[in-house]
């Protein structure tokens, strides 16, 4: 055991089986947690049939959904039907090879971290075009452009306000970010930025108020409208890790990562830091969605245009700008 | 300077919003669970039709004189009478009401001319076929005894 | 229920006896029929009369359509927004008649003479759009015409209107 | 599906059938739309999914049968049209009913309103993307629903009116229900206007949005919230006072450009009027019988026609209903609001965009079932 664990093949072997059994269950632990806030939010249990408080039900759910029939219809693009379902998962799991989390626990900390995980996010959305244009129908149709839309609206405030974290550490390796919060978080020091990447991690992740993509009262379903069985459930895992995946780095960038509040651990591992702080910012994107109604698509892209563009660009300047006179 | 008063304002409406949500997590539950825990039905609360019983007699009051028949307005109400020599009056045999069609107007109730109709409480009318609407209300006033 | 009219009455009087002289146009009791005013006009100058009450800002309530054995009655209500005033316009249609249509003055007149064409297949001269409204599009048959289905009643229109009169 | 064609790429208008299954067309309505992108070119309501031919089986009921049917047209709404239908058969008749009746009829009127709207809001904003107020809403009607279901014995289409009176009197518990109900639901304004109304979201997907001006109301025959909206105080209640509506204080709320703000402001406010009315009639309800003694057990009429208006939760209603003297009724007319207020939507919604439409045909609070009858 020790002696695969130290080869470096075989540490990458163990953490990929290890990433993905964590991210299956991570999404199915994040739907029952979705749908237990939903349910107390909205003044009733939520699921609680199936084992202890209903943790059950997801995986229960999960069975139902692979035993279910694959339809296709018959006017898709079949190729493109097929493979969108899987374009959209593979991509979340790459993030998980750089999240550091804890300080020995990143699978491979590489020098480029950050860029890798937006990079492959970016996939994401060529995912949904593909889905959406492959399935011939209208709603998907909409949803897909929409979709596409929103993204490239959203990525730039999200870069811009993840450059200027970048440009006070000087890295886009994830561990050294992380330990450059070790006095202070920069959420602190970066409100601008840690508001604006939270609020574009939200629209990335297509979450409301920025379900538009597959805004349910207008589109049906959006991108996903024609998908059943475990291709929709690969739709919902995606979305769900993708969740986790931001505020992942979200916790990453600006509340210290495995870290402790200026710097005392307080004797508890940096794992469950990390993890505690991911998980209190996927409530918060919870909490939204039970509680905004849903932006409309020319306000969506005229708030990323007129309001966080600048104000990310401003705050990248003035960064800059500090950095260069300190 | 509108243009950050528009934001922080904006802003500002986002937080009480969420402040009403995150309240009502610590609030107790107003839903009930249901095969769990059961309502009382309220006093006036209308079941499908059923014989009442008298407690004089011990029995009901139903000579099968069809008015109830007449006045449906979905037709729903099917009886049959038979004269009871003993009693020297009619007396219904059976009682059939299709309730699967019933509006539960009550019209039957209000018209009947022996006063010995009334609404049951029974609220778990979810059955396997249509024709399990179908009640007997002569058996249903016999089985309710025992 | 005492209810006032509250706009003088001779106003769209006039206005109609304006445009259509041949309206006989009678006063009702508002606490019996709903109604202050009873216009019958010939079927003709149904048009004319509309556009005499859109100039008075009369808006339409309903059109409803009757079945007699002698005819048809094509029963159009109006009234106003600030003021009580109903007025009712009353057509009578003889079997095949065809009616023009009023929905170039009032767009509300579109949806309530499709139904009343699917209801009892009285034609509207002049219509823009004649599908079936409430009923499937492949239907032949006008379901509340009075020879239609269990039938309780079919009078000539005197049995109903004829005493008060 | 690899066609390579060296035509041009042509952008056309297509067409998008919205329902008559679509999550929020609330029932069985169907939109046909003709799109260019995402802006609507030509909007097409298609009815009639849930025509049941409540006019035809009038004509083979009497006027006693008929009264189930009546709260069944618009479900939503059930005390108001089956009051409402009882006001005209009675009308018809010259009957006069006892004053307590009266007012027990308008309790039980303002708070079957104040339940629709409740339920509109709710679905309302669950059109616009948001979940939550819907079930608070629910949460608040639930004790309507109690309320009435303790009087009148169902929960949704009440048949609780008579010829003549009401099925039976109320008693001291219905009155603190509904008292409480009042001040419950009184004490839940500034969550939900801290939840929506002050929403900066919610503020810009509905200001100027949807405008119903007072000349597409008119041509259109638009009425209730829809019209007040536009700042028309026409409200049946005032204009024509049925019941007690002449003695108990109340006002008529009023938008000014008619856009969905405003419509969403006078429910709103509509609210807490009827909130006023049943307050009133609580403090005035003078004791007596329920019921008129000298109804005949079989209601025959005289021949003649009546055209009863009254303000059901969407807008003026009514009942025609034409009598050849005998039991059954030769014709009876429902008169809907939103049969109307739909069709005002194939002038409100070209220019705007799919969002917007759902949003419109959320605000406009149709009941499918009420237009297709």
């Amino acid at each position: 055991m020790e002696h695969i664990l130290s080869n470096e093949l075989g540490r990458l072997i163990v953490g990929l089986i290890v990433v993905l059994i964590f991210s299956q269950l991570n999404a199915l632990f994040l739907v029952w947690l979705e749908r237990k806030v939903a349910g107390h939010i909205q003044l009733r249990i939520g699921p609680k049939e199936v084992g202890p408080y209903g943790l059950l039900q997801t995986i229960v759910d999960g069975l139902k959904l692979v035993g279910k029939e694959l339809i296709t219809p018959k006017r898709a693009d079949r190729i493109l039907f097929i493979i969108a379902p899987v374009l959209v998962f593979v991509p979340v799991l790459v993030p998980f090879i750089v999240l550091p989390f804890s300080k020995s626990l990143p699978l491979n900390d590489m020098n480029v971290g950050l860029l890798v995980i937006f990079s492959f996010s970016t996939i994401n959305v060529l995912a949904i075009l593909i889905g959406g244009w492959g399935s011939n129908n209208k709603y998907a149709l909409l949803g897909a452009i929409r979709s596409v839309a929103q993204n490239i609206a959203y990525e730039i405030p999200l870069l811009l306000s993840v450059l200027s974290v970048v440009l006070m550490t000087k890295t886009l390796q994830m561990s050294k970010i992380v330990q450059a919060q070790g006095s202070y978080w920069f959420f602190l020091i970066q409100p601008i930025a840690a508001l604006t990447y939270f609020i574009c991690a939200t629209a990335e992740t297509n979450r409301a108020p920025f379900d538009i993509p597959e805004a349910e009262s207008e589109l049906v379903a959006g991108f996903h409208t024609e998908f059943s069985g475990m291709r929709f459930g690969l739709f919902f895992l995606a979305e769900y890790t993708n969740v986790f995946v931001v505020c992942a780095v979200a916790t990453t960038l600006f509340l210290g990562g495995w870290q402790g509040p200026f710097g005392f651990s307080l004797g508890i591992p940096g794992i469950i830091w990390f993890l505690a702080k991911t998980y209190l910012l996927v409530f918060v994107i919870m909490w939204f969605r039970w509680t905004f109604p849903r932006l409309r698509f020319d306000q969506l892209i005229s708030f990323s245009w007129k309001v966080l563009i600048p104000l990310a660009l401003a705050n990248l300047i003035i960064t800059a700008g500090v950095i260069k006179l300190i | 300077m509108g243009y950050f008063k528009d934001i922080l304002v904006g802003g500002w409406s986002l937080v009480k919003g969420l402040e009403v949500t995150i309240k009502r997590i610590y609030r107790p539950v107003v839903t009930l669970q249901y095969p769990r825990h059961r309502i009382e039905m309220s006093p006036s609360y209308r079941g499908h039709i059923e014989l009442k019983r008298f407690p004089d007699t011990g029995t009901h009051y139903c000579v099968a004189c069809g008015t109830c028949m007449r006045v449906c307005p979905s037709q729903v109400i099917k009886l049959q009478g038979e004269k009871d020599k003993a009693l020297d009056a009619k007396r219904v045999v059976h009682y059939y009401i299709d309730f699967s069609h019933c509006s539960l107007c009550g019209l039957c109730v209000e018209s009947c001319p022996m006063q010995t109709l009334t609404f049951s409480k029974e609220y778990e009318l979810a059955d396997e076929s249509r024709w399990d609407g179908v009640i007997d209300l002569v058996r249903y006033f016999e089985e309710s005894a025992r | 229920m005492g209810v006032e009219r509250s706009m003088p009455l001779d106003l769209l009087s006039k206005t109609i006896e304006n445009k259509v002289p041949e309206a006989k146009i009678n006063e009702t009791d508002h606490s019996k029929t709903g109604c202050f005013l009873e216009v019958v006009v010939p079927v003709a100058k149904i048009t004319d009369t509309a556009e005499a009450m859109y100039d008075e800002l009369y808006y339409l309530e309903a059109i409803t359509g009757l079945d007699f054995t002698d005819g048809f009655q094509v029963l159009y209500h109006f009234n106003k927004f600030e003021t009580r005033d109903r007025v009712v316009v009353r057509l009578m249609v003889g079997k095949g008649e065809k009616v023009p249509t009023i929905s170039c003055i009032y767009s509300a007149a579109l949806w309530h003479e499709r139904e009343v064409h699917d209801f009892f297949g009285i034609e509207f001269e002049g219509s823009p759009d004649m599908r079936p409204l409430l009923m499937p599009e492949d239907v032949d048959f006008h379901p509340l015409l009075k020879d239609f289905g269990k039938v309780n009643a079919y009078h000539r229109m005197d049995e109903i209107y004829g005493d008060d009169k | 599906m690899a066609t390579t064609n060296s035509e041009p790429v042509l952008t056309k208008e297509y067409f998008l059938n919205l329902g008559p299954q679509h999550p929020s067309t609330h029932g069985v309505l169907r939109v046909l739309l003709k799109l260019d992108g995402e802006y609507i070119v030509e909007a097409d309501p298609i009815i009639g999914y849930g025509h049941r031919g409540h006019e035809k089986m009038a004509e083979n009921r009497t006027y006693k049968q008929f009264m189930p049917n009546p709260s069944r047209v618009d479900y939503l709404s059930g005390f108001l049209y089956n009051h409402g239908y009882v006001l005209a058969v009675e009308k018809l008749m010259g009957l006069e009913v006892p004053e307590r009746a009266k007012y027990i009829r308008v309790i039980c009127s303002e708070l079957n309103r104040i339940s629709s709207h409740l339920l509109w809001f709710g679905t309302f904003l669950m059109d616009l993307g948001a979940f939550t107020p819907f079930l608070y809403c629910f949460d608040d009607r639930e004790v309507i629903l109690d309320l009435l279901d303790y009087i009148t014995g169902s929960r949704l289409t009440y048949c609780y009116c008579r010829i003549g009176g009401v099925a039976k009197d109320i008693d001291d518990q219905f009155i603190e229900g509904t008292l409480n109900f009042i001040k419950r639901l009184r004490s839940r304004w500034t969550d939900y206007h801290n939840l929506v109304t002050k929403n900066v979201i919610f503020i810009h997907r509905v200001k100027d949005i949807g405008i119903i001006d007072k000349n597409i109301a008119l041509k259109y025959g638009v009425t209730g919230p829809n019209l007040r909206g536009c700042g028309v105080p026409y409200d049946v209640r005032k204009a024509e006072p049925y019941e007690i509506y002449e003695e108990v204080d109340f006002e008529i709320p009023v938008g000014e450009k008619g856009d969905i703000w405003d419509r969403y402001m006078v429910r709103l406010n509509e609210m807490e009027q009827s909130c006023r009315i049943i307050e009133q009639a609580i403090k005035k309800l003078p004791r007596g019988p329920v019921k008129a003694s000298g109804v005949p057990v079989k209601i025959e009429p005289p021949k003649g026609e009546v055209y009863f208006p009254f303000e059901s939760a969407r807008g003026e209603a009514a009942f025609f209903i034409v009598s050849d003297g005998t039991e059954y009724p030769y014709r009876i007319r429902i008169r809907v609001p939103s049969f109307s207020n739909l069709q005002a939507l194939t002038e409100v919604l070209p220019g705007t965009l799919v969002a917007d439409t759902i949003a419109i045909l959320g605000s406009i609070d149709i009941v499918v079932p009420e237009i297709d009858r």
